[in-house]
């Protein structure tokens, strides 16, 4: 995969990038800290370690385009562009949260960013962006839709499914792999069989590559000739990125079925921002204050999202019943 | 009126609306059908009843949607699309499918705008044919509507008659919430009066189908002719009812049928399905907690038995509730 | 006598008839953990929850088998293997995920025995935890037992006790039909007395766990525990019930149920789902049907809103029927 | 694929294969007639056409191996060596039936001959089968298992979970897929994505090969590897087997999907029957004579099964809500 910065990825991109990466990362590593306090319920799963997946899609995407996501979801959100601070009050079930705090962390949407929700069923997602797809070919206005999901996912039925119906109906759907090694405690070379998701896609007929998930750059090039692809009508694409989780599936898992060192070998030698950030500044695209600077300007904005969500109040008792219909 | 099939009603329900709101879609297996056949003729099916037939013709194979036998990805894409601003019909070809989609019907679709807080809407019809009486055996046979009334954030429609047929139809694709509407296979050549243009029937609003004093009869699709059948029988020996449609099972218009049971003081409940946690006990449970001092006699249930569909002929006759058994059952609850 | 764990009580079930019967296989995802992983570590997970932990270690891979993400495949395949003679117990990591697999269950591992013309048994025993209470969010913490009570051929089993859970666990690995083993995620850690070694509960046999004279209360899993929290404050005021527990509701004890009534006159049913066609419902109608003349007062029935699971804490801890609920209703129904 | 007849194929077994495609042949055509009676309620797939695939695969199995079928079953059942009569007796919902008239044409089972059951659910049978393959794997008796399925099927998720769980389990599993081109009025050319359904297969990490469906020896040598790489224990195959229905979906199809002559040219030039005889008389392998006391063997032995099942009495009431249980 491609060494080199590709040369339509302007200054101003290159910083969004990076702090769209960044953000997602100090969200996460923040959660990972605060949710020792015992004030967030439930699963909660990280995303850190996969950002250059979600971002380098994203940069292709405006808010007329649509993601599903996953249980992993919060790394999707961000980089889609949703709002941090609701997200952090959805995490923590407080009133203003994105869903009012009714859906939580395995279930953030935000339909004005395109963002049409994180999904807590595995496979749960593709067939929504099938369905999205089929809408956006009708509209005739370009739009894509994608499909995050995992290793894992891969040997859900309901994902070949959707694989299969977007080749038929030609819609403009990407279907994205994070391929992290692990389905909760159980590894991918033992539960996938061939190992070759981007070959299963191939089987049904689509165009599918595999790239180095932690290359943003590398990811950013898969994503705009799938992305190009779909937008000229030519129908969908699989992109398969291997990538590694930094914390365990979600908050609490002890990793027993991780080698001790994987994971700090991973953070050490193989972080997507680390690489990043040598790649710009080793070819003089961005100065590293600059960077820097965004890590300051992340690192506040997180703490004030945690702030005001620790100090939100919760949702009214009365949501307990609205919204199960939009007519009663 | 003009006099027309419960299937006709149905397929006219569907080209009005397709007609009026470009957002509407059809998607599901056959629903044209002749896609990639070697006769080059699309419309081979119209859906395997018939009920889509033709509109390929006029909306074309963009609005008309032929599909992989991919249930999840039917109701998925349904779902997705109603998300992204459509408001997709997706036909399920026999409502026994719902076990290989179940998941995008009662976690996805019924649970997004509540998950979501809100802020979506989800405005998908699955259309799926259901019941007895055509020798389909224990897989193509039930009538599941009970195990999807019970899902908060769906709603559920199940007509007797062309004419609410087509009325709930229309209802079902203009509402913003999910619905689920079930057609008898056994009711799609049965005639009724039928205007030919635009009307809806309201969700959540039973017909009172007869009015009598004796005995409040409610019962569901297929079951309603048949308890007209018996009313019939006892009308000569002056034995008169309320008979209840409730045409959609959620929301249900308990309020009618609490109503005529505070007048009759009896309650007889007649569904095809097995009786276990159906709509029949659901009924019977409501009443007993919110109309138990109108009652004077136990409520009776007239059920299929807790058994699958069997295949033989003689067999699937007996399982399905007709009226004889109704009749009997009105008579016993009039003796208690 | 010793006390284990909710979760343990299972546990040493799984133990004690894979020991006793080489038929019994276990399958689903992470049941063992660690397969392909990079530290060579097997038994990593041993569930999500800890339920078949150490199970791997003295039975093996070829019995203690992990799955992909194929809930479809995990059921069918143990399905088929109990036709092929083994006595499978898959796990569903969440009942919730009934919705990608419903089909190997009611329409097949349900009907085979039916439709085979009795030439065949399923003894398929599916595990699947259950119960909001844990802020997992609308998809992971439902209480769907009632959908699948509702299928014919299927029985299901909802312990309240670690006792009841190994004893039920026993019966049902025993049993040539397929059963569905509900496990409340909030009774894990709950701790009871369980003899070590082997006892079967019999299915269809309900549990009085406390005698009274004012009211029946019927409580399923969870709600068992809150009931007698209720009952607790109410025996103050010299308010006593009987309390039963059905724990299995197919088959359903109602016979238990009716003989209450007929002594209490009044009946109070506690079910953490949502109340359309419920089991709370399908009790309800069958009391206003076979026991109407014992009834004193309208059944109250405590149930869930019809809503999906909300996320927030305080939302979610007014989502499930509580002691202060249970012990209103149970003051209602002592005024009508 | 080969023009010769494997050598390994002894005289009877050459008598046995074709009489159990004539006689399934015989049972299909002549239920296309008596369906006109009305006395056969429901739908009623037929197998026609493609009996060489069902033969040329249990040819190789014993009672002790199982095979799943489907909606299209009779084939499959008589080639595994069900009765006949009892199968009429089925179809026709009478007392006697092999499921007692309770399950129909969709549901026939023969516990006692390996098989587990038609299915009247697209891709129900396939994961049957793989719990089947986990069964034989630890009986260790070298049995082993096969799904079929249509072109159709591969579209439902189910059978990929089944594959790629018989991968990773490796399972004693064969998956025959019989690509009739169509999934009741739509044709594989549209629902197929890829149109390679051994190629998905390739997918899930196992060996897949694509024969030619009316040639019984090319399928029965395609069986024969699949089957013997299964009974030493090195895991699944697929067989995609190309042919065709020489009737419509269910009985009542009108078949507007279909060219006027496509069934009349594929009966006169690549009838799997026509293809047998030709090249075992051909080859002198066996003397027409024989094949044509075959015929009319089988012919009477249809005709007495229809006469049974015409004269037979319906199912006892009771058995209404017999066998829902076991224990009650
Ligand atoms: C249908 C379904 N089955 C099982 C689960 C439980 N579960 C949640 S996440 C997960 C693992 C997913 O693995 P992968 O797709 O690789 O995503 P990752 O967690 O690695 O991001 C499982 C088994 C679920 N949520 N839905
Ligand atoms: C889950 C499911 N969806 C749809 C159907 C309806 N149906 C029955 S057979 C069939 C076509 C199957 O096509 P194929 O797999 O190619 O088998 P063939 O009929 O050609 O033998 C369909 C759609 C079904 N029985 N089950
Ligand atoms: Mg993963
Ligand atoms: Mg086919």
């Amino acid at each position: 995969m491609s060494t080199e910065v590709p040369a339509d990825l302007t200054r101003a991109q290159l910083l969004d990038a990076y702090r769209r990466m960044k953000t997602i990362r100090e969200f996460e590593e923040r959660l990972h800290v605060e949710i020792q306090s015992g004030q967030i319920s439930g699963f909660t799963h990280l995303y850190a370690g996969q950002e250059a997946v979600a971002v380098g899609l994203c940069m292709h995407l405006t808010d007329a385009d649509y993601i599903v996501s996953t249980h992993r979801g919060h790394g999707h959100c961000i980089a889609k562009g949703c709002d941090v601070d609701g997200m952090m009050l959805e995490i923590y079930g407080r009133a203003g949260g994105l869903c009012k705090g009714k859906g939580g962390s395995m279930h953030i949407a935000d339909f004005d960013r395109g963002m049409l929700g994180a999904n807590a069923i595995v496979g749960g997602g593709p067939p929504l962006a099938v369905g999205a797809g089929i809408a956006a070919k009708l509209a005739r206005k370009g739009a894509v839709t994608a499909a995050f999901g995992g290793d894992g996912s891969s040997n859900q039925g309901t994902v070949f499914e959707a694989m299969n119906l977007a080749v038929v109906l030609k819609t403009p759907t990407l279907f994205v792999f994070e391929d992290n090694g692990y389905s909760e405690h159980t590894g991918a070379k033992y539960a996938v069989g061939s190992q070759d998701i981007a070959g299963r896609a191939r089987g049904f007929g689509m165009p599918a590559v595999r790239v180095d998930g932690i290359d943003f750059f590398a990811v950013y090039e898969a994503m705009g000739e799938a992305v190009a692809r779909a937008r000229r009508g030519e129908g969908p694409s699989t992109i398969e990125a291997t990538c590694t989780r930094y914390f365990g599936h979600f908050e609490g898992d002890p990793q027993l079925y991780r080698a001790k060192d994987e994971v700090q070998r991973h953070r050490e030698t193989m972080d997507c921002l680390k690489r990043f950030r040598e790649r710009v500044v080793g070819q003089d695209l961005l100065p590293a204050r600059e960077l820097d600077s965004i890590d300051s300007e992340v690192l506040g904005r997180i703490d004030a999202a945690v702030k005001k969500a620790q100090a939100a109040p919760p949702p009214a008792e009365a949501e307990l019943t609205t919204d199960v219909y939009v007519s009663y | 009126m003009p006099q027309k099939s419960f299937r006709d009603a149905i397929n006219e329900a569907l080209f009005l609306e397709m007609r009026r709101d470009p957002r509407v879609i059809v998607l599901g297996e056959d629903v044209s059908g002749g896609a990639g056949g070697t006769s080059g003729q699309r419309d081979a099916a119209g859906g395997i009843f018939g009920v889509t037939k033709g509109l390929i013709h006029e909306f074309g194979a963009e609005r008309v949607i032929d599909t992989p036998i991919s249930e999840s990805a039917i109701v998925g894409a349904g779902a997705g699309a109603a998300l992204a601003g459509l408001r997709p019909v997706a036909e399920l070809m026999f409502a026994d499918f719902v076990g290989v989609c179940l998941d995008q019907i009662y976690n996805q679709a019924a649970k997004f705008r509540y998950m979501f807080g809100g802020k979506t809407r989800c405005p998908l019809v699955i259309r799926a044919s259901m019941g007895a009486g055509m020798g389909m055996g224990a897989q193509h046979s039930q009538s599941i509507y009970a195990l999807l009334t019970a899902v908060p954030g769906l709603k559920i429609a199940v007509p007797s008659t062309p004419y609410d047929a087509k009325g709930l139809l229309l209802s079902a694709i203009r509402d913003d919430d999910p619905v689920v509407f079930f057609e008898h296979k056994a009711l799609y050549p049965r005639k009724g009066e039928v205007p030919d243009g635009d009307y809806t029937v309201p969700f959540g609003e039973a017909a009172l189908v007869r009015e009598g004093e004796h005995v409040t009869v409610v019962a569901i699709a297929r079951m309603v002719g048949f308890a007209e059948k018996a009313l019939d029988a006892l009308a000569k020996e002056g034995i008169t009812a309320d008979l209840i449609d409730p045409r959609t099972t959620s929301p249900l218009d308990a309020d009618t049928i609490y109503e005529s049971v505070e007048g009759t003081g009896r309650l007889v409940i007649v569904d095809e399905s097995p009786p276990r946690c159906s709509i029949a006990a659901d009924i019977a449970g409501l009443v007993a907690t919110n109309a138990f001092h109108a009652l004077k006699a136990p409520v009776v249930q007239v059920t299929a038995p807790h058994a699958p569909v069997p295949f033989a002929r003689e067999l699937e006759r007996a399982y399905v509730p007709g009226p004889q058994r109704i009749e009997a059952a009105i008579r016993q609850v009039l003796k208690d």
